[in-house]
């Protein structure tokens, strides 16, 4: 048996704040151009994927990430078991997309890491280090924004008032988030 | 610091992006049949505009689409942004 | 000579408050015709017009400046001037300027402060090592007075750098070139226009070119704001507008012109001696001997006439400055600046012939042309005056970028300096 | 000082709140609420520094951010020592320690005073004609030089405080809380628009807030009273932030502006731990309302500078604001009425006032007949054309001015006085509309530049605008802000404005003097000590250009970049010159507004957090097993594993060895790896290679070398195809980022037509390389249901494996010339991976080897790295790596270029071997090579690219890049170092098992 060892072992707490790493979460990048792609992932998934830019789609089991016009991000709304890594749903759009030529299916769980982030000072803190402006954002359930945080790619998901879902390439991670916990301290 | 209209995710800050020079220089379909002094042409030659220049971007730390500008090179004002593949727009 | 500088004649002068004091230049109206014209009244066209009247005898010649002279590239750069690069064809080309700047003062009767403290060059990972330790030993070779360092020797030439091995990016070794360092940039523009205005070339101020004439594949004059002149020479050095003459006479030159940076801080009394440049954390300072830190920041990537730059790039340079020079965190930015800088693919620049009979252009010198102004203005008059490189500039023509043999000092110029 | 200099009650002064603070030693007290300039001049202290040039003693002139001589040095600790702070700006606090500069061996007595009487053969730009002679003693003139110039000093250890960064976004922003600036944020906030209101003073409400007289009054009250219940009234709106201590430092295009927030330089120095002192803003505003107010302007006569002349402005705010008298026979000097305005409200307090000179003759004016009134003399029609007093002004003559104002007339009258204030009316602070690229207009009645074209959505109002009086701003401004921001009303539609203000000004700029010029010293620059007939000097000398001037006589270029005198300066040249004011145009104005510590433009980027520290999965094991790391990028590399007692070479030697007698381990992970997906991935993969891929079968490893478009090698890697449509790119570590920009690039735009996706997945994946004869035994191990046979595995290909249930990617490739498997393992899984990798390796000497001992086994194999043997100059053919450019091919990324004239040539630098004549030399990469050293000059034909001594092969080898090498092997050439030379022969670069046996032992 392997053993598990994910990027951020601390939950971390603040006065209006809070901060932890959710896993093991499946995690997809899905790219395609065609109509029919988008159908029969909609097919597949019973989910249909955001075509407006900067917006999310949820189902019960999965939420859908715009990034670009080919390209989203769905990842698992629960939390898995470490000890298997097959993925129904990546099997499931391996046969129906890759197989079928209609788009791209890439297992990016361990690409990105899911930082929650819940609190009234979440904001604040983003403006300490992202040129972004989140006016609009932070109002607007579901919005999705790529964008820099600390000079490092970052893709914001807005779960729900106070709450967001940060997704970190893994190596830049620990740097993100120790740079994230400097910035909460001083809030 | 510009604002930069991305055609596909809206108005973003330049640190988001990065510029990739001047627009419409298509790469040669046979560069063997060129010349040296042909190939140097499309290679290194540049008009390097001052006024309204047609150019690259790419939306880097967001969509990772490459995208076309019209920007004024001697104040840096855009005056548009278009797609990729699309035609420059003429006023 | 007209009006000669030195201790005397300013004590001469002052009995009469100086009201005695001549013209360092004249402001002419333009001739008709002259035997070539330098298009740019920075360092570099005026350097040129001086050895051309100098050196070839050529003196019914005239500089014509868009704006006011040394108003470009010349009054904006960090003056840092060196020689150790890595090819053969730099090395030649910058220890040429450099071997003129020891002189200059004396050669121009004007103080150009030239001030040999030393240029020390930065290692910080191990390819860096490996890339400084190349150009040492090429430099050595060559003629080019420059050792390596280790961590320790770097520490005791400049002891407010942080050499400590806990920092993000260690200073792994460096390497010194003593007879490198700074001078006096206006100085330097001012003192070449009164030393050509004196064997009489006309220095045309605030007079723009608009246009140059051809005669099928030669040059028959320019187009200005203040009427047709007719040459037969023509030597451009427009630095950032480079391209833009090069278009009004149907050119394309390789270049593209991107705002550069730099920045000074208040000036306070003496804490470095020395020229620090480090391209891995991109941060170049030196100090004037007004006392400011003059800090040089990068290029932006994209092409702009603005002559203003992105912030990212100005913060992106403090930053290093500060991971450097912890001590410097509460000194005081007094005033940046822009300027555009004419960048070519090998960040080598171009002092050649073209196409069209001629028609000369000494360009592309990107972010370092100031360290050459004397050996470039040299070069250029010579190949003006005879119609071909000297051996020094030969490698530098326009043609290596069609045949591919390219001077690409990348590795030696990468950052501004 | 038994004098008291407090004259008054007055709201931001609380006096009982004592501050005791020290200045050049000597403990002085001031109350919380005063700056140090207020605070010294209670105490009767003008004097507080030297100029620079000179050495002229010098006094507080202003109370605002344009002082440019009462700078000090703050406190004289190594790390929290500041120079060139302005007196004038810094608030005192308990504790707070100033001390003059530029002066030695004190302010009061400085022996660098005698610069003074040197002055007549220090003019501008003497130094430019001068100190040549010796040729070689230049930089023992400088020496000295250096050591007089410059002004404070500065900190010698690292900064205690620390800064921050905010982004801000609003709608409109407001710079400057005035009486324009709150009616301005008032407006727009209450109209909905998100607005930011800022003001550099810890107060708000500009100079109007001080404002205490009968002859200013809106709806009937005193202006000061409207504006404090408008102030009151704004502090109550939502979505009005309104930030004090705040000034903008730099207003950018596009609306870009970034203000300097200083939260702590007030306070006590034990309540700033943990605190931020300063933020620095970044403001991206849609609108902005540039409300900045004006400057006096001084008046240039002789001897202008003396400790006790003032701005006239700054008596007032320091009588009215601080309630502090700047002297006890006071003497005004003015060419406008708002000298007026300062001698009421100085009469007001009770604080005496000698004279006011005016150089108008009639003026019918509210404000001097009321002056006149109370019996202070008014002297119409006369000008200052000297004073006294060396340390402090003891007295002012004064002379009538002929009707055309170039002259002195009749007899000089003398006036002694502790205190001059000066007015020469008022300039509009449009710095930062400049900044912003707007472009100004001269306007002729009143000599001013006003703001005319602007480049953004942007609109300046007040008198920065050049409306100088209440009623002129009050009725302007609610009509322009109904326009910017497209209102139907304003609530200031029908102000009652009451305004004695008389307009008129006989603007002189360079006033006359009973002496030639040349004796007198009319200071235009004071910090630098730049007077006008420096600029007349430079102007004969043949500086036309205000640039030239600037440089020449180095006015403006002081720490308060000319705020005060660079009209005057101006308005000289275009006198002497004969030319007209506007059309000189004005010098540029740069960023910052005020001087920004480099810490606040730096913020939090500094230490950990300079740069981004990129770790592998496995990262912290390489930690607990004590590896030394190498930067590669922004990762952190595992270099080599010290054990106790070795150095670098020892561990090195023991890993190199251990990798190929039994087994080695490297962390991978760096690599970038990207996922390709798509129909015409295969074509892709030919465009971008300079190999074919077609007939790659699935399932098969391939190493690839990828070229710029100019023919020069960029990266390289291998790429596995994984199915008919699917592989995954392997480039090297720096190159991750690089690379997948570059691809994505020929896609979208020249090759839009091809089906294929790129992806990266480098951080996805840990990758376990494990190598050595032992490889295949350990990696079995691990994974005891593959089959590992030669046959089901052989060389260059890759399985999908299983490690309990976790899937992982296993290729049999290899950078070591070693049997050797690199296990891909989603990276949460990868130091677990590692460890079993090293259990199951514990019985065959399994040892963990970082990237030193990887560049010297690829070495002995004669492997490149891109970026150590490459420099951007070499192509495949150069590497002697010809088998790998398809021939077939008809296109590839470079392939053009690698036929130019100059790059087919035979006599290129081509990698070699390198073989020294005595095995235990081992070059030093970066040397340079020779074949003869009696030529002048040396020809340089190559050099070392890399050099290691092989404990495998017991010698030293190198590789090296040779002018026509590939025709040399065998010929002996030399390696020039400082003190001796070495002797090499070319080989070939495969110095280890060229037959390739040990990739299948």
């Amino acid at each position: 048996m392997l053993n598990y060892t994910n990027a951020i072992t601390e939950e971390k707490s603040y006065s209006s704040l809070q901060m932890k790493e959710i896993k093991p979460v499946m995690k997809l990048v899905i790219r395609g151009k065609k109509r029919e792609f988008l159908s029969a992932i909609g097919k597949s998934l019973n989910l249909l994927l955001p075509t407006e830019a900067n917006t999310s789609s949820r189902s019960d089991k999965l939420t859908a990430l715009w990034l670009s016009p080919d390209e989203w991000m769905i990842y698992s709304n629960e939390i898995l078991n470490s000890e298997s890594n097959e993925y129904e749903t990546e099997n499931l759009l391996n046969k129906n997309i890759s197989k079928t030529n209609l788009g791209a299916v890439t297992d990016v769980t361990d690409q990105f890491v899911l930082i929650n982030m819940k609190g009234d000072k979440i904001f604040d803190l983003f403006e300490t280090g992202s040129p972004f402006n989140f006016n609009d954002f932070r109002n607007k359930k579901g919005s999705v924004t790529q964008t820099i945080l600390a000079k490092i790619d970052v893709i914001i998901h807005n779960q729900n008032q106070n709450e967001v879902n940060l997704f970190v390439r893994r190596s830049f991670s620990q740097h993100l988030f120790s740079w994230m916990n400097d910035s909460a301290s001083r809030l | 610091m510009f604002i930069i209209n991305c055609p596909y995710c809206g108005e973003r800050e330049q640190s988001e992006f990065k510029a990739g020079g001047e627009a419409h220089i298509v790469r040669p379909k046979q560069p063997t049949e060129l010349s040296d002094d042909e190939w140097a042409e499309y290679l290194f030659m540049r008009k390097n505009i001052k006024g309204i220049q047609f150019e690259r971007w790419v939306h880097t730390h967001g969509c990772r689409k490459w995208f076309n500008v019209v920007r004024d090179t001697s104040n840096d004002k855009i005056k548009a942004v278009y797609k990729m593949g699309e035609k420059p727009p003429t006023k | 000579m007209r009006n000669k500088y030195s201790l005397f004649s300013l004590v001469k002068n002052a009995f009469s408050y100086h009201e005695n004091w001549g013209k360092a230049w004249k402001d002419p109206e333009p001739k008709k015709e002259y035997d070539a014209i330098i298009i740019g009244g920075g360092g570099h066209g005026l350097a040129t017009a001086y050895y051309l009247a100098k050196k070839h005898q050529m003196t019914n010649i005239a500089v014509v400046e868009k704006g006011w002279i040394g108003g470009g590239n010349t009054g904006r750069n960090t003056t840092i001037i060196r020689s150790n690069y890595l090819w053969d064809a730099s090395a030649g080309l910058y220890d040429h300027a450099l071997k003129i700047w020891e002189g200059l003062s004396q050669e121009l009767n004007y103080n150009v402060m030239f001030s040999q403290r030393g240029v020390m060059n930065l290692a910080h990972n191990l390819q860096d090592v490996r890339d400084l330790k190349r150009r040492t030993h090429a430099n050595r070779l060559n003629g080019i007075d420059a050792v390596y360092l280790n961590t320790e020797q770097v520490k005791k030439f400049c002891p407010i750098i942080n050499t400590s091995p806990d920092i993000r990016y260690p200073v792994l070794g460096g390497t010194l070139q003593k007879r490198a360092g700074t001078a006096r940039h206006d100085a330097v523009a001012w003192g070449y226009a009164r030393g050509a205005d004196e064997m009489g070339v006309d220095i045309i101020q605030n007079c723009e070119v608009k246009g140059i004439k051809r005669n099928g594949d030669s040059v028959e004059g320019i187009e200005t704001t203040k009427g047709f002149i007719k040459t037969k020479k023509i030597g451009v050095v427009a630095a950032g507008h480079s391209s833009v003459i090069a278009n009004m006479a149907g050119l394309r030159l390789p270049l593209e012109s991107k705002p550069l940076q730099a920045l000074v801080s208040e000036p306070v009394k003496p804490i470095i001696d020395t020229v620090v440049m480090s391209n891995a954390v991109h941060a170049y300072v030196s100090q004037s001997d007004k006392g400011e830190l003059v800090i040089g920041a990068g290029t932006d990537d994209y092409v702009s006439y603005s002559q203003k730059g992105s912030h990212d790039i100005v913060e992106g340079t403090l930053n290093a400055i500060l991971e450097l020079y912890p001590i410097f965190s509460r000194m005081r930015m007094l005033r940046q600046w822009g300027g555009i800088v004419d960048i070519c693919p090998d960040a080598s620049p171009i002092i050649s012939k073209t196409s069209i009979k001629g028609l000369y252009f000494n360009c592309g010198w990107g972010t370092g042309g100031f360290k050459a102004t004397p050996g470039s203005g040299d070069l250029f008059a010579h190949t003006i005056a005879n119609d071909e490189p000297h051996k020094l500039n030969a490698a530098f023509n326009i043609n290596r970028f069609i045949s591919g043999d390219l001077v690409d000092e990348h590795g030696a110029a990468a950052v501004a300096h | 000082m038994t004098k008291n200099l407090r004259v008054k009650k007055s709201n931001l002064i609380d006096e009982t709140y004592k501050v005791s603070f020290k200045f050049n030693g000597i403990t002085y007290y001031g109350y919380k609420g005063d700056t140090l300039a207020s605070a010294l001049l209670a105490n009767d202290i003008h004097l507080v520094g030297r100029s620079f040039k000179y050495h002229r003693p010098r006094g507080i002139m202003t109370a605002g951010s344009e002082e440019p001589n009462a700078i000090v040095q703050l406190h004289n600790n190594t790390s929290r020592t500041e120079p060139n702070v302005r007196a004038t700006e810094i608030e005192i606090y308990e504790g707070l320690e100033a001390s003059s500069q530029n002066c030695w061996p004190s302010v009061n007595f400085d022996v660098g005073g005698i610069n003074n009487f040197l002055s007549p053969v220090l003019p501008a730009g003497f130094y430019y004609k001068t100190f040549m002679w010796p040729a070689s003693f230049w930089e023992k003139y400088e020496y000295f030089i250096r050591k007089s110039a410059g002004l404070g000093k500065s900190p010698t250890e690292p900064d205690p405080d620390i800064y921050e960064h905010k982004y801000i976004h609003c709608d409109v922003l407001v710079i400057g809380a005035g009486v324009s600036g709150i009616v301005a944020a008032k407006t727009s906030a209450k109209n909905g628009y998100k607005t930011l209101l800022v003001d550099e003073k810890p107060y708000l409400g500009g100079s109007t807030i001080y404002q205490n007289s009968e002859h200013f009054k809106i709806n009937n009250q005193i202006s000061s009273s409207w504006l404090e219940k408008e102030i009151n009234e704004i502090k109550k709106i939502e979505n009005l932030e309104i930030k004090t201590r705040t000034s903008v430092a730099a207003y950018h295009g596009y609306n870009f502006l970034l203000a300097r927030e200083n939260l702590t330089d007030h306070m006590p120095l034990e309540q700033r731990k943990n605190k931020i002192r300063h933020r620095l803003l970044k403001i991206r505003a849609k609108k902005v309302i540039t409300a900045t107010g004006s400057l006096e302007r001084p008046l240039i006569f002789d001897n202008n500078d003396r400790p006790g002349i003032l701005l006239s402005s700054a008596i007032e705010k320091y009588a009215s604001l601080y309630g502090v008298a700047c002297g006890e026979k006071n003497v005004l000097f003015t060419n406008n009425d708002s000298a007026y305005e300062t001698a009421i409200s100085l009469y007001q307090k009770g604080i005496n006032i000698e004279a006011i000179v005016d150089n108008r003759e009639e003026i019918d004016s509210k404000l001097i007949k009321e002056i006149e009134k109370n019996n202070i003399k008014v002297y119409k029609g006369y000008t200052v054309v000297d004073t006294s007093g060396y340390k402090r002004i003891n007295k002012v003559s004064i002379m009538q001015l002929s009707k055309d104002g170039q002259k002195v007339i009749g007899s000089k009258i003398s006036i002694s006085c502790d205190c001059l204030g000066i007015s020469g009316g008022w300039t509009p602070a449009v710095h930062l509309f400049t900044q912003s690229g707007g472009k100004l207009k001269f306007r002729d009645e009143d000599q001013v530049f006003i703001p005319n074209i602007y480049p953004s959505d942007q609109i300046s109002i007040g008198s920065c605008n050049g409306d100088f009086t209440l009623d002129e701003i009050l009725s302007t401004v609610p009509k322009t802000l109904k326009e910017f921001l497209n209102l139907k009303k304003t609530d200031y539609e029908d102000l009652e404005i009451k305004s004695s203000f008389n307009k008129s000004k006989r603007n002189i700029w360079l006033l006359p003097s009973d002496k030639v010029i040349g004796k007198t010293k009319p200071f235009v620059d004071y910090q630098n000590d730049a007077t006008a007939k420096d600029i007349k000097l430079a102007l004969r000398e043949g500086f036309r250009s205000i640039e030239h001037v600037k440089r020449y006589t180095t006015t403006g270029m002081g720490t308060d970049q000319g705020k005060l005198g660079n009209m005057h300066a101006l308005g000289i040249i275009a006198e002497t010159a004969g030319s007209k004011m506007g059309e000189l145009g004005t010098t540029t104005f740069r960023p910052p507004y005020t001087p920004l510590t480099f810490g606040t433009i730096v913020g939090r980027n500094v230490g950990e957090y300079f740069d981004i520290f990129r770790k592998t999965p496995i990262h912290a094991w390489h930690i607990e097993n004590k590896a030394e790391f190498e930067n590669v990028g922004q990762w952190k590399r595992a270099w080599y594993y010290p054990k106790k007692g070795e150095n670098m070479h020892d561990a090195v030697q023991r890993e190199s060895k251990a990798a190929r007698d039994s087994a080695g381990i490297l962390d991978a992970s760096t690599l970038g790896k990207i996922d390709i997906q798509g129909t015409d991935a295969s074509e892709f993969l030919n465009r971008v290679y300079t190999n074919a891929w077609s007939k790659l079968a699935i399932g098969k490893c391939r190493y690839g070398l990828m070229l710029n478009e100019d023919g020069m090698v960029y990266d390289d890697g291998v790429t596995t195809r994984l199915d008919e449509n699917h592989y995954i790119m392997t480039t090297t570590t720096g190159g991750a980022a690089t690379v997948l920009g570059k691809l994505e690039d020929y896609l979208q735009t020249e090759w839009p037509e091809l089906d294929v996706y790129l992806t990266s997945v480098t951080d996805h994946y840990a990758t376990v390389s494990v190598c050595g004869p032992y490889s295949k035994k350990i990696v079995s191990r691990v994974i005891p249901d593959l089959d590992f046979s030669d046959e089901n595995f052989p060389h260059m290909s890759f399985k999908d494996a299983k490690i309990g249930k976790i899937k992982c990617r296993v290729m049999r490739i290899s950078f070591t010339g070693e049997h050797s498997y690199e296990i891909n393992v989603q990276a949460n899984y990868g130091k677990s991976v590692w460890e079993k990798c090293m259990e199951a390796g514990k019985e065959f000497n399994i040892t963990p080897y970082g990237t030193e001992t990887m560049h010297l086994l690829r070495a002995e194999k004669g492997f490149i790295i891109v970026g150590q043997d490459t420099d951007a100059t070499m192509t495949p053919i150069d590497l002697q790596m010809d088998w790998i450019v398809s021939k077939k091919k008809y296109d590839f990324i470079g392939k053009r270029s690698l036929y130019r004239s100059d790059t087919i040539r035979e006599d290129r630098k081509q990698l070699v071997g390198l073989l020294t004549e005595n095995p235990n030399d081992v070059l030093e990469e970066g040397a340079q090579i020779v074949a003869d050293m009696n030529k002048s000059p040396v020809e340089m034909l190559g050099h070392v690219t890399s050099s290691y001594y092989s404990p495998n092969l017991k010698k030293s080898i190198a590789l090296g890049v040779v002018r026509n090498g590939k025709n040399m092997m065998g010929q002996k050439l030399i390696i020039p170092m400082e003190d001796k030379q070495i002797n090499v022969t070319v080989a070939d670069p495969v110095f280890l098992d060229k037959e390739n046996k040990r990739l299948n032992a």
